[in-house]
């Protein structure tokens, strides 16, 4: 017995009791009835996965629960249905397991704002609609929850509208995200043309018919390809891909538990499931899975240049989700679905990591963001500190941590990739050029934020604090999360074993790739993090002690000169200049692409209510010329 | 002879010069002179081809488009007697306040 | 000579109907529209007659001549409207091209329509007696047009509901509360 | 002989109703003056009400008669127009006294036109012949010229009345002149009749067609015959501005509709609305969502908007005559419903903020409303998201019928036009959002009052209605898809 519409019910409640009743209680009611829920949820999901793991045969873990005919589209219907598999329950466990953790942890954040009650309705809302999304059986429902998560999003990001004195970041993130809806509900109708029903798993049952009868397919390749770019617009849209990453930068202005939650760990990795959900259809398409992998490449080793000159921590955080998004894309574009959702897993735990640690560090700094004027935490905040380090360790990509072996099967994956577009030795290179540059840059912002000499602003010196427990459990928690996740998942391959029912058990890469590639990933992760320890940890303070050490020596003050001028010219500037670039190229022609197609319509538009001049004679002759076409035209 | 054609002719040209009333005059008195021709125009129409088809039903159908302009010319004048005093004018291409 | 007669009628009125008209758009004295307007109207009745439809015609007379030109004429005086207020006729480029491409597409089209007439009947019989008499007309009013007729009625108040509204001076009635406004107060709402 | 039985009077009940009892206000008022104009209201809810569940119940009992020698025909499709009127005029009206009080306009006289009115559009749905329609569309505009001026000391109100009426009676004349050709072409007025004339007389035939199409696309505010709409909304008082943007936005459909299904039919041979239906179809959506973008007043926008929202319409319709199905045809009933009960909701928080002195009209107006007022806010929020077609609520199931059947007839450009045209759409709409929830009066500049002036219980049971209705229809919109199937068919029934 499956309780699967108990899974979503929890916080549905919750919220709606917060809502209605909630100005009758207090914030420890409030909290407890939002935490709760979640945590109920998750216990559900947990015990309906296990019963699916239960269930002997591999091919037959589905279970589904109607709870009623939803609308109808002539002969056809599309009930409310709920469809739990190896992929979904996956998917729930997460949404609700760190979405848990994070409800707990903005407890303790959101304590003292005003908003208290509607921060929760608001977090509790977005926790029913990615239910909703993932459990979906029908794509019309998906989108649903599809939309209701970007509501929310935008929602909890214009949650301070005070500090958002200019709009346009949220108009931003809604306009991007209205792109990609178009090309997702363009590519849903031309589903619903081409299967007559959006239900996937009747989608998936006609094409298993047709393949095992020898009929034709419902879907010619061409067809398919256009359907699977559309869906993948959609995608791009969502999960912040290439050239529709844009939205994602600006949306951290938002409260940290709501990036940690929204923009790190689960709404942004929609885009990716609903790939790996319709993965058959993607199969149908190598070309459009092509494009996936290149865009998911391409915008892994973007958004990691671009990472390198931020300045403010959520940035860096930021540009870091969009650039493991692009992983994602990446292994799921080149079939790797297993990987990428392992990924997506691993990521939810370090990202929500270290977004909430990022979190813990502004709480105790008075809110503030710039990495310059931060350092030396580790001693003040010990367990943001120690937390943070294995979240960036795990990112990173070090052995025995989650990002390792998430990160190592997808390039190994990407290694062995045949796309009709780009060699998988050109993947592989892209991958570990930008698993080097996370390695870095995640590097030095662990340096610039908890290492080094303190720069903290006199005044807000003295009440620097570790956070409360509901703060610094759910980083805890993470943080061992973070540690053995990714070992626990490929021991004896029990992620993929899980997922195999419907990717099939994953082909054992050849031992001579498979140990290269394990060997160049770590090098590049210690190459990264130690070059960044070298530069911002040692180089400050590597002049000092050669000119202690060999003070006497014109020469070697010369060439200490010398040897700070090659950092400087050879590595800090370059790569300096290519991150300015990268931000300059966001800057002035994404943002400008963006603001001109917006400024285009108003313009348009401008042009057209200037007809409308307000004088009725000129009203009439537009009349009569209307009048003047149809007649000629219709005769 | 005269055949349907003939007075067709007359509808046509008398609508023509109701429509161009409607055009060219500001005068909303006039503007309202203008749509009772068109609609009369019309009339001539159905009386004829009443006429031509041997039927009753076109002159019935003429004799409610006189109702309704009358209707409409009530409506109209006191339309007109409002915007003379509110807007002190009864020119039409005056009133320009809605716009954009 | 006698079958000649009303062809000349017909050219004489149609004439007359189409330059009264014309004086309508060309005339600035809205009391000269309003005159030629009458012209116009009560030749189209002749007309009218022509077609044989004798109650129609009288209808046309009374409506037009004796309550919508009065009506326009009440009004233009009441007004008091001087030259400088009724506006000239007024050109300007966009109008002359909107009215251009309307007259062209008219006379484009017109051939179209003409070819496609249906011939008339051979042998003009001539009207049966009793062709659009007032008898004939008022039995297919009261019967397979009843539904409409009764619109009409509907149609008329409302029209004049909606002109007493606009232009009445005094809204509100003087009385003070009724009872039933005392009684109804209670659901206020 | 004068021939009225009673099943002629029962059959056209629905219109009856409300035709007596806007008489009825105008005699009572005449007898019995009051000040306060309760009893009017009560009167004319009463009406609306019976005529709303009389149209109902044959809706669903299937009722089919054809009445008064074939002049209307009362089935299913007259019944669905016929609720849905009246439901949209039951929301006009409870937005209208707290309005109408604070201009001193609160009129009897009022819901007697908008009965009379009223009165007209159900029998516009229902007619079968063309001068029967001819009548009842004047008889359901010619009270509306007088509502948009209906605050006679307003300058603006004037001017809309006023250029609604020079627009509307030239298009009326454009109408008759059609429907004299037709008439002249088929030999007959009764729509049944009218495709033979496309064979007799080619010429007069598509003459006429076009010109009573032009009457028609005028009432529904199609480009190039829109440019009295946002004039028109914007000038007349807000409550009418309701009225206009539902029942006499619906309305003119339900004639169209069977003009074109039953009158002309989908032969290729005098099927030539349909090409030129796509291309005005697609002119409306943009240049309605365009201009909205640059406007800042509300009520214009949703003037424009309402442009916006015919040209989906005429996607469906198209769709529904391509497709033939009834299925196709019910999508674009429900996409009306669901656009009255959206637009209602609109104008309502409009009102609901509307001043004596003063209306609450312009986007800026509205800055800051989610922290002095969060529900109304929420309500205002619900309103724009649903017309901007966000799932699940019903403005999206709207568009997604409409765009899926339309996809279905292969009319996948113009579908594709419209979801751009539909993401354009958001910007505006959502604009509205941003002004109330991400603003407040430190970006204006000056402090927003929102005070209810005047506090009506008829319009905040309409706001929560609607909003009610918004969500629940979105997430149940079988039973109402339905009632439309089943309206539907029965046009389908008679059409070739």
């Amino acid at each position: 017995m499956f309780l699967l519409r108990y899974i979503v019910l929890p916080p549905l409640i919750a919220l709606l009791a917060n809502l209605l009743l909630g100005r009758w209680w207090g914030r420890k009611t409030t909290a407890t009835l939002a935490c709760g829920s979640v945590l109920l949820s998750f216990l559900v999901s947990l015990r309906d996965s296990y019963y699916l793991y239960m269930i002997t045969l591999p091919e037959t873990r589905v279970a589904s629960d109607v709870m009623f005919t939803w609308l109808s589209i002539g002969r056809f219907e599309i009930p409310v249905e709920f469809v739990l598999d190896p992929l979904s329950g996956a998917m729930c466990l997460i949404i609700t397991g760190v979405g848990f953790l994070i409800h707990l942890y903005s407890v303790g954040y959101m304590w003292h704002d005003p908003g208290f009650r509607r921060f929760f309705v608001y977090l509790n809302l977005f926790i029913v609609f990615m239910l909703l999304l993932v459990l979906a059986d029908n794509l019309l429902l998906l989108f649903v929850g599809w939309e209701g998560v970007g509501l929310c999003s935008y929602l909890l990001i214009g949650f301070w509208h005070a500090d958002m004195k200019n709009a346009s970041a949220g108009k931003k993130a809604f306009v991007v995200n209205r792109i990609g809806d178009l090309g997702f509900l363009i590519g849903l109708l031309l589903v619903f043309a081409a299967f007559n029903t959006l239900s996937v798993s009747e989608m998936q049952e006609i094409i298993s018919d047709a393949i095992a009868r020898h009929l034709p397919l419902p879907l010619a390749p061409l067809a398919a390809t256009v359907i699977c770019l559309c869906l993948f617009v959609g995608a791009c849209g969502k999960s912040a891909q290439i050239p529709l990453y844009v939205w994602l930068p600006d949306a951290m202005a938002g409260p940290t538990p709501v990036s940690a939650l929204i923009h790190a760990a689960t709404m942004v990795t929609a885009g990716v499931y609903m790939i790996a959900r319709l993965h058959f259809l993607y199969a149908f398409s190598p070309f459009a899975s092509g494009v996936v992998a290149v865009v998911g490449a391409a915008t892994a080793i973007y958004a990691a240049i671009i990472g390198l000159a931020q300045n403010d921590i959520k940035k860096v955080l930021a540009y870091s989700t969009v650039s493991q998004l692009g992983y994602m894309f990446l292994a799921v574009g080149v079939g790797a679905y297993t990987f990428g959702i392992f990924h997506l897993a691993t990521h939810a735990f370090f990202k929500a990591l270290l977004f909430l640690g990022s979190g813990s560090v502004i709480h105790a700094l008075s809110g503030e963001q710039d990495l310059r004027k931060m350092g030396g935490l580790c001693r003040r905040l010990p367990v943001t500190f120690w937390t943070f380090l294995a979240g960036t360790l795990a990112i990173a990509g070090v052995w025995p941590l989650a990002g390792f072996f998430s990160k190592d099967e997808i390039l190994i994956a990407a290694r062995l990739a045949e796309t009709p577009l780009i060699s998988g030795r050109a993947l592989f290179a892209v991958g570990l050029s930008a698993a080097f540059l996370t390695a870095f840059y995640m590097g030095r912002l662990f340096v610039m934020a908890f290492l080094g000499p303190c720069r903290v602003e006199a005044d807000k010196q003295h009440h620097i604090h570790e956070s409360p427990w509901t703060m610094t459990v759910p980083l805890i928690v993470l943080a061992l999360l973070s540690a053995v996740g990714g070992a626990a998942g490929v021991y004896h391959h029990s992620f993929a074993r899980w997922l195999s029912p419907l990717y099939g058990a994953p082909d054992a890469a050849p031992p001579a790739v498979e140990h290269f590639v394990m060997a160049a990933s770590l090098a590049v992760a210690f190459g990264g993090l130690a070059l960044s320890f070298l530069f911002y940890l040692q180089a400050p303070t590597l002049p000092d002690r050669l000119a202690r050490t060999a003070g006497w020596l014109y020469r070697w003050v010369a060439e200490k000169f010398y040897v700070d001028e090659l950092y400087e010219w050879i590595v800090v500037r370059p790569v300096y200049y290519v991150g300015v670039a990268g931000q300059a190229f966001d800057k002035h022609v994404v943002d400008r692409a963006v603001n001109w197609t917006g400024g285009g319509l108003k313009g348009a538009g401008f042009l057209l209510s200037f007809f409308q001049s307000g004088n009725v004679g000129t009203y009439a002759i537009w009349f009569l010329i209307g009048v003047s076409i149809l007649l000629h035209v219709m005769r | 002879m005269i055949t349907l054609q003939e007075y067709l002719s007359v509808g046509a040209l008398l609508f023509t010069v109701g429509l161009l009333i409607v055009l060219f005059r500001q005068n909303a008195i006039s503007i309202l002179m203008g749509i009772e021709l068109m609609l009369n125009a019309a009339n001539i129409n159905f009386v004829a081809f009443s006429n031509a088809l041997g039927g009753l039903t076109g002159q019935v159908l003429a004799i409610f488009v006189v109702v309704a302009a009358a209707a409409e010319a009530a409506v109209a004048i006191a339309i007109i007697v409002l915007l003379y005093q509110n807007l002190g004018t009864v020119d039409v291409e005056k009133a320009r306040n809605l716009n954009g | 000579m006698s079958h000649l007669l009303p062809d000349i009628l017909f050219y004489v009125f149609s004439a007359l109907s189409v330059a009264g008209a014309v004086l309508v758009l060309v005339n600035r004295n809205p009391m000269t529209c309003a005159m030629s307007l009458v012209v116009s109207v009560l030749s189209l009745a002749i007309l009218y007659l022509l077609l044989s439809a004798h109650f129609l015609a009288v209808a046309q007379m009374i409506v037009y001549a004796g309550a919508i030109v009065v009506l326009f004429i009440f009004v233009i005086m009441l007004l008091n409207l001087t030259d400088e207020e009724l506006g000239r006729f007024r050109f300007s480029l966009f109008k002359t091209i909107g009215a251009f491409v309307a007259v062209a597409t008219l006379l484009a089209v017109a051939p179209d329509i003409r070819v496609s007439i249906p011939a008339p009947a051979a042998g003009d019989a001539g009207a049966p007696a009793g062709y659009g008499s007032t008898k004939a007309v008022g039995k297919l009013l009261f019967g397979e047009f009843l539904l409409p007729f009764e619109l009409t009625s509907i149609l008329i108040l409302s029209a004049m509901v909606a002109g007493v509204v606009l232009a009445k001076r005094e809204l509100q009635p003087k009385k003070t509360h009724s009872l039933v406004d005392w009684l109804l107060g209670f659901f206020r709402t | 002989m004068i021939s009225i039985t009673a099943a002629d009077l029962s059959g056209i009940s629905p219109a009856l109703h409300l035709a007596v009892a806007g008489i009825a206000i105008m005699l009572l008022d005449a007898l019995w003056p009051m000040r306060s104009k309760l009893l009017s209201v009560w009167i004319t809810l009463a009406a609306l009400g019976c005529s709303l569940t009389t149209s109902l119940h044959r809706l669903t009992a299937g009722v089919d008669v054809t009445l008064f020698n074939g002049a209307v025909r009362m089935d299913g499709y007259a019944h669905a127009f016929s609720a849905i009127i009246c439901l949209a005029s039951t929301l006009a009206v409870l937005s209208a006294p707290k309005y109408l009080r604070l201009r001193g306009v609160h009129l009897a006289e009022y819901y007697a036109l908008l009965l009379f009115s009223v009165c007209g559009m159900v029998l516009f749905a229902a007619a079968e012949e063309l001068i029967m329609l001819f009548l009842a569309l004047e008889t359901l505009s010619i009270p509306v010229y007088c509502l948009v001026g209906f605050t006679r000391t307003n300058v603006y109100s004037t001017e809309a009345s006023m250029k609604y009426f020079v627009i509307g009676a030239f298009a009326t004349g454009f109408l008759v002149y059609g429907i004299a050709l037709l008439y002249g072409a088929a030999g007959s007025g009764y729509l049944v009749d009218l495709r033979a004339g496309a064979a007799r007389a080619p010429g007069l035939f598509y003459a006429g067609m076009t010109l009573l199409l032009v009457g028609f696309l005028f009432k529904i505010g199609a480009v190039p015959f829109n440019m009295w709409t946002p004039d028109a909304y914007e000038g007349a008082p807000t409550p009418v501005t309701t009225f206009m943007a539902e029942a006499v936005k619906a309305a003119p459909f339900g004639g169209m509709i069977k003009v074109l299904f039953v009158g002309f039919g989908f032969d290729a041979a005098v099927g030539l609305w349909q090409p030129a239906l796509v291309v005005i179809a697609v002119l409306t959506m943009t240049v309605g969502n365009l201009t909205a973008l640059v406007q800042t007043d509300v009520k214009r926008m949703m003037g424009y908007s309402s442009i916006a929202h015919s040209g989906y319409i005429l996607v469906g319709i198209l769709a529904a005559s391509k497709l033939q199905s009834a299925d196709a045809l019910a999508a674009v009933l429900y996409y009306l419903f669901v656009y009255v009960l959206m637009n209602a909701g609109a104008f309502g928080i409009l009102i609901l903020f509307s001043h004596k002195d003063k209306d609450t009209n312009a986007v800026e107006d509205l800055t800051g409303l989610a922290r002095e007022r969060p529900w109304a806010a929420a309500l205002m929020a619900v309103y724009m998201l649903s017309l901007t077609g966000l799932p699940p609520l019903a403005g999206f199931f709207g568009k997604f019928y409409i765009f899926s059947y339309a996809v279905k007839a292969g009319y996948v450009p113009l579908v594709i036009i419209a979801i751009l045209n539909s993401v354009v759409s958001a910007y505006y709409y959502l604009k509205v959002i941003v002004a109330m929830y991400f603003r407040g009066p430190e970006d204006t500049g000056r402090a927003a009052v929102f005070h209810y002036e005047g506090y009506s219980v008829f319009l905040l049971a309409m706001l929560w209605f609607t909003a009610w209705g918004i969500l629940y229809y979105g997430i149940h919109s079988e039973p109402q898809l339905a009632l439309a199937r089943l309206a539907a068919s029965s046009l389908f029934a008679t059409a070739p």
